[in-house]
């Protein structure tokens, strides 16, 4: 057991800062919030040039072959800095999927323009009642002569207003819910039969709604076998919630470092606020939902990269149940403690406070993570076997 | 004891309910706050005026509907129920018992029946920079020059002072003394020159709340409510007159069900949402807890109604009432999931009514914050738990 | 609306706290507590004598006739003086399901010596597997010749020790959880088949597990309507959550006054605790709650006597509900806040948080009522049928 | 980073389970303080002492096996998963690391030994009446004459006071100056004439605590630890020793996990009662608690393998370790309904593994008071994060 980063990941973590300190101001924030993409093209390019584009993405896919503990530095890093840019939606999630799933011409078509910056890609998984659950597809893929035609909707695609390829699971097979049946498809954005009501979301980024009509794809769509697109979807999708759950934290760090000084500081009643024991053992309540978090996205990025599902699954859920409460718990707080200025747009703090409320909804609420984990956790035989292998 | 309205209540309550059913502007949603726009908020209050309801809370001396404690309730639960906005609180709820106290007749002759026609808009001058919830530390000075007080300073936090007429507002016209002292309550037109108002936007992304500026304004020694120095009075009275509404039951009634409604409509893999087992445990624990705040506001409204002070029990109707206005809006927004995305989007994205559930729950955060913060609530209350 | 107490109310409620200040003192608990039956015949005595054994039963059954609002002045007065005579189990509970479901003739066979103190009884509802659902009944009763014949097991029986005669319900028709098919009959504890293992419970009182092997009964042991048993019994049920639900808020007032005079008492680090603002704060918490509490008890008393059946469940249940959780706050702060002191058995403290415990325990936990709650508001159509009707 | 046990550690595991399965006492169940004899408990720890692991924290050079934090961590968890009692930590983990550092040989030679083969019993006289949080403010005097001291005053919450062989004590030789100068630390043999030890019990109903009444009690000066007025340096040593265990974080995976079998074999109308939704949230939730307890426990012990001093993780290690015990016996009760109802009742009622559940979850009340509450604990902690 060894919690130290290596030297390389310690460079990738102070990159991110260092970024974050001298390019990403809170006023940078201010103006791509406003913009309808909800990130500036240079910025974008930037990741590529640090090489946090390829870091996620293996090596044989044609990334750099970063593990998931370097993603979640790059992920904290950007959480922390307010960044809006969507690292985790185009590249942790899909690319991911990409590399996973994909045939090597795939890979190559795609994964070079994304580690260049040069690609947008997004994640179409969820529908209106699949309630963050990725084996819930409806939408269908019925085979053609040269190819399949995809009818049904997409909600919730993260990264909608900016992918030019949406990946889109649909059914060429089994019914909702079921694992086995589900298809991966690269569908162009442009491509007929396809409509996207794309929007801004609260935690900043963008996301859409897809409507699939007689959407006609050649065999080439096909991303990975038929009818196996479940397990990579699983997987690139533990990947997003792994990022997902450090750049929470940063935000979480950056929120309880505002608040501690912010208690410092502002005086009433003639002495600075921190000096009041109800404030101090808040501070001391959200410190140590920080550290305890902090605990939850090292374990998940590690076992992001681990084969045995079983354990992969409950680090990620669990990660995420833990956290979709702790960063609750903490940004409320940080706006409490901060009083009315906490509640105004002219602090980076209520955009944080934001920014986690976007992180609770997406890839999965606390009772989603809580039933998933309590699924792998309560079946007494299996954590026995599992036990007795350790 | 006896939970049941009377026969007359009940008479009343239909009689409201009616009105409400065929008044109501359907086609508009209201916020946290009332309607979103100056033109619909005062449409809806004249509505009320006309019909002689909007000064709900006045005996009829002032031109009010007379009503005891128990109706005003009802007639705020089937408002919400409704769906109409609730009414702007400064003029009717704040300055009027005010005015009725300590004005002078001239000044409740000029300023009542605008209110309680909504004629007129005001807005509450309290808080300041460095004087959160230190209220009594305010800066903003009122300097006597003949048969004006010339005001400078400097107002933050001003819900609505972007669409008001009048602002009434805590001025310091002495310095000397203990920092309570040399307070006046002061009635300023907001038209008058050196006035400037700038917006706050909140993290809802709105305009509910603005800074405003005054430099060396004239205000006319006749606008000064009671007289010099008695603020601090005029505050702590107005606070007591904020009891009954504040625990926001009737909002929270009509959240609840709305709620209901919404998660019945919406469709699941086996049935709705209100189906599931751990969604209707979240339902519950937000409905029982609402159970036990009504009936403890009731409690209050029922000593009122006898002309007796509030007990005990009202003194932690503000924590629990925004606590809970708090939970029910977070659970509006996560039980939306990704519906609960979409940031001032025009268009329906999934199923409508989530789209907007993120707006309540980002603003209503200040609720804990305003009118003196739940930390200084309770620090209030300790006082007489705990004897030193 | 009327929250005003009558002059017989207050003098019902001064009566109690008259009793408890001058002949219940810690001591007598003490003494009384070490007792297997945890009661002592000289107090139940006196309890008849203050009339407080008839008053919360029906004048046609030969009680008292109060209202349970009575009741509760009663149960309040008890809990905050940590009496442990089985007022709730014998009167309050048994006493009105023979006064609801009983035969003219079998209510002057009990309610008599009920309410001159001559009588004990329990009612065996529950069951291993019936986790508080009244209606998952699984013991059977076989109509013979002349009478039934019950076999079965009941659990939890509450005041078991000193029963002479239980209350168990059986089945004659219909499925374990099915409310129809459900009979009451009165068992006298000395019949054969019957076996009784009682035991103290942590909150002070007694309870029992019953094993019906065989036992045959006379036709006029059947009480009330063969089938029809339910309706009374969640009735008399409810009586005994309202009446519970007082007993806890008057333990919480009791917990709550010890916990604020320890903080303006006891000193650490020169000062009194009290003068700590996290402690100032966790009073306050405590003080709402039983704020709250007090206003649930209240309308859960009234409606108890309401003859509608979704208003007055409501009223219960969330009564239940919501005091299991309160009580359980208070009940934890107050030893908390008492240190060391707090957590031993020499002071009251302790008992009144065992029987606290006790009370959440008993009559459905927290989950239960909030599921039953759920059942009765979460039906939209039934609400708004009753709000038109309101 | 790596979150697995090296091949080594992994076999160490192995090593370590297989002989707890093959020597736990099966037939006893330990409570939350250890086996409920001292015949048991001995019995236990004197069998880990012949095998040289009872002393699982000590470096070799003083008998310990040397192990490192994990290889200690390890040990504990595999002890708590095979149902085996935790071990007395007053002579193993309070005083040996202070004889340890600050013994004179004579005393490392004397006392250590027996301490590492259950020879003798140690238990711990810290706290007074008068000062429970406040921990400097102790009274209990211990005056110099001759080669003895004299020692008279009062200690309370001496847990297995009643057990011990002896007991090390704070006392104050020393009125002069600040509260905490003047503190030392004395062993005192507890059949020294003079001592009286009154049972307290707890609100479990058993008897773990006791007073301890010193009155002219001579103990010899050879029995100062350190030097006089050097007590609360020593003491706080102490307590910087005690982080590692501090979470209870094998215990509570012990509890969790025998929670589940046992929610697992409570049949329900339709199944078990870990088939419940609402019940395996709970638990779910519980082990979310203790998955994210566990790594930040993991992180600590990664400092201390490495000879790191603990980081600011740990700070929080004891605050959530004892709220998650409480959480883990709460379930526990009330989970267990009905069968959770029996008091020290020697029959099986229901099942009878929820009989006793309350006992541990009374007794736990005290976790989060004893050893500086977790109030103290956050004033500890908040002065590390806000500069004033």
């Amino acid at each position: 057991m060894d919690f130290s980063l290596s030297s390389e990941q310690e460079m990738i973590r102070d990159s991110v800062n260092r970024f974050v300190e001298k390019d990403y101001s809170f006023d940078k924030y201010l103006d791509t919030v406003k913009t309808d993409a909800q990130m500036q093209p240079k910025t974008w390019q930037q990741f590529a040039e640090f090489g946090w584009l390829g870091q996620p993405l293996s090596e044989t896919a044609g990334g750099y072959g970063g593990n998931a503990v370097d993603t979640s530095l790059i992920a904290e890093g950007l959480g922390n800095g307010l960044v809006l840019e969507p690292y985790i939606a185009n590249i942790v999630f899909a690319g991911n999927l990409i590399a996973l799933a994909g045939s090597s011409s795939q890979q190559e078509a795609l994964v070079g323009p994304l580690v260049e910056g040069n690609k947008q890609l997004a994640v179409a998984f969820a529908e209106r009642i699949s309630r963050y659950n990725p084996a819930w597809c409806a939408t269908t893929a019925q085979a053609s002569d040269d190819g399949y035609v995809l009818n049904g909707e997409k909600h919730g695609v993260v990264n909608g207003a900016n992918a030019e390829t949406f990946i889109v699971s649909a059914r060429t097979g089994g019914n909702a819910g079921e694992t086995a049946g589900i298809s991966l498809f690269l569908v162009d954005a442009n491509t007929p039969g396809l409509t996207i009501r794309s929007y801004k979301t609260l935690g900043g980024g963008t996301a859409a709604e897809l409507t699939l009509n007689e959407v006609t794809l050649s065999d080439d769509a096909l991303l990975g076998a038929p009818g196996e697109g479940f397990a990579p979807l699983e997987r690139a999708l533990d990947y997003a919630i792994a990022a997902a759950c450090a750049d929470a934290l940063g935000a979480m760090k950056a929120m309880l470092k505002r608040t501690a000084e912010y208690a410092g500081q502002r005086k009433q009643f003639g002495v600075p606020i921190g000096s009041f024991q109800v404030i101090q053992h808040k501070l001391v309540d959200m410190f140590i939902e920080v550290e305890q978090s902090t605990s939850m996205v090292l374990q998940a990025a590690v076992q992001a990269d681990n084969d045995d599902r079983v354990t992969r699954r409950k680090a990620i859920a669990g990660a995420k149940a833990y956290i979709n409460k702790s960063s609750k718990f903490v940004a409320q707080w940080a706006v409490q403690l901060h009083g009315g200025i906490g509640v105004t747009e002219e602090l980076d703090v209520g955009h944080y406070f934001r920014r986690l409320t976007g992180f609770n909804l997406q890839y999965g609420d606390r009772e989603y993570h809580l039933k998933q984990f309590a699924a792998l956790s309560c079946d007494i035989e299996a954590n026995a076997e599992q036990r007795a292998a350790a | 004891m006896n939970l049941d309205f009377s026969p007359e209540e009940k008479q009343f309550q239909q009689e409201v309910r009616s009105w409400m059913q065929a008044n109501v502007p359907t086609q508009k949603k209201p916020g946290a706050m009332g309607y979103h726009s100056r033109d619909d908020q005062m449409a809806w209050e004249q509505l009320l005026g006309k019909q002689g309801w909007l000064a709900s809370n006045w005996p009829t001396e002032f031109g009010g509907p007379g009503w005891n404690a128990t109706e005003q309730h009802i007639f705020d639960e089937e408002r919400a129920a409704a769906g109409g906005a609730i009414t702007s609180p400064f003029g009717l709820t704040m300055l009027a018992p005010v005015l009725m106290k300590f004005g002078s007749p001239a000044q409740q002759e000029r300023f009542l029946p605008k209110i309680a026609k909504c004629e007129e808009l005001w807005c509450q001058g309290y808080s300041e920079p460095g004087a959160g919830s230190d209220l009594a530390s305010l800066k903003t000075a009122a300097i006597r020059d003949g048969n004006e007080y010339v005001v400078n300073g400097q107002k933050i936090w001003t819900t609505q002072g972007h669409w008001a007429d009048w602002i009434f507002c805590l001025v310091r016209t002495d310095n000397e003394g203990r920092k309570q002292q040399g307070i006046s309550f002061l009635l300023i037109d907001m038209k008058t020159p050196g006035i400037e108002v700038r917006p706050i936007h909140t993290i809802d992304g709105e305009h509910h709340l603005n800074e405003v500026f005054f430099t060396d304004v004239r205000v006319p020694a006749e606008n000064l409510v009671g007289e010099e120095g008695q603020g601090w009075t005029i505050a702590k009275y107005l606070l007591s007159h904020e009891r009954t509404c504040i625990a926001g039951v009737a909002g929270s009634k009509a959240g609840i069900e709305g709620l209901k409604k919404l998660l019945a409509n919406t469709p699941t893999e086996t049935g709705t949402r209100l189906d599931d087992p751990t969604v209707r445990q979240r339902i519950a624990e937000l409905e029982v807890d609402l159970m036990a705040l009504e009936f403890t506001n009731f409690r209050t409204l029922d000593k009122m109604a006898k002309g007796q002070p509030p007990g005990a029990e009202s003194s932690g109707l503000k924590i629990k009432g925004t606590e809970l206005q708090q939970a029910l809006t977070e659970a509006r927004v996560e039980l939306g999931g990704d519906d609960s995305l979409p940031w001032h989007n025009e268009e329906e994205i999934g199923h409508a009514e989530y789209n907007n559930a993120s707006l309540a729950y980002n603003f209503l955060r200040a609720s804990t914050i305003y009118g003196g913060s739940n930390e200084i609530q309770k620090n209030v209350i300790a006082k007489f738990l705990v004897a030193l």
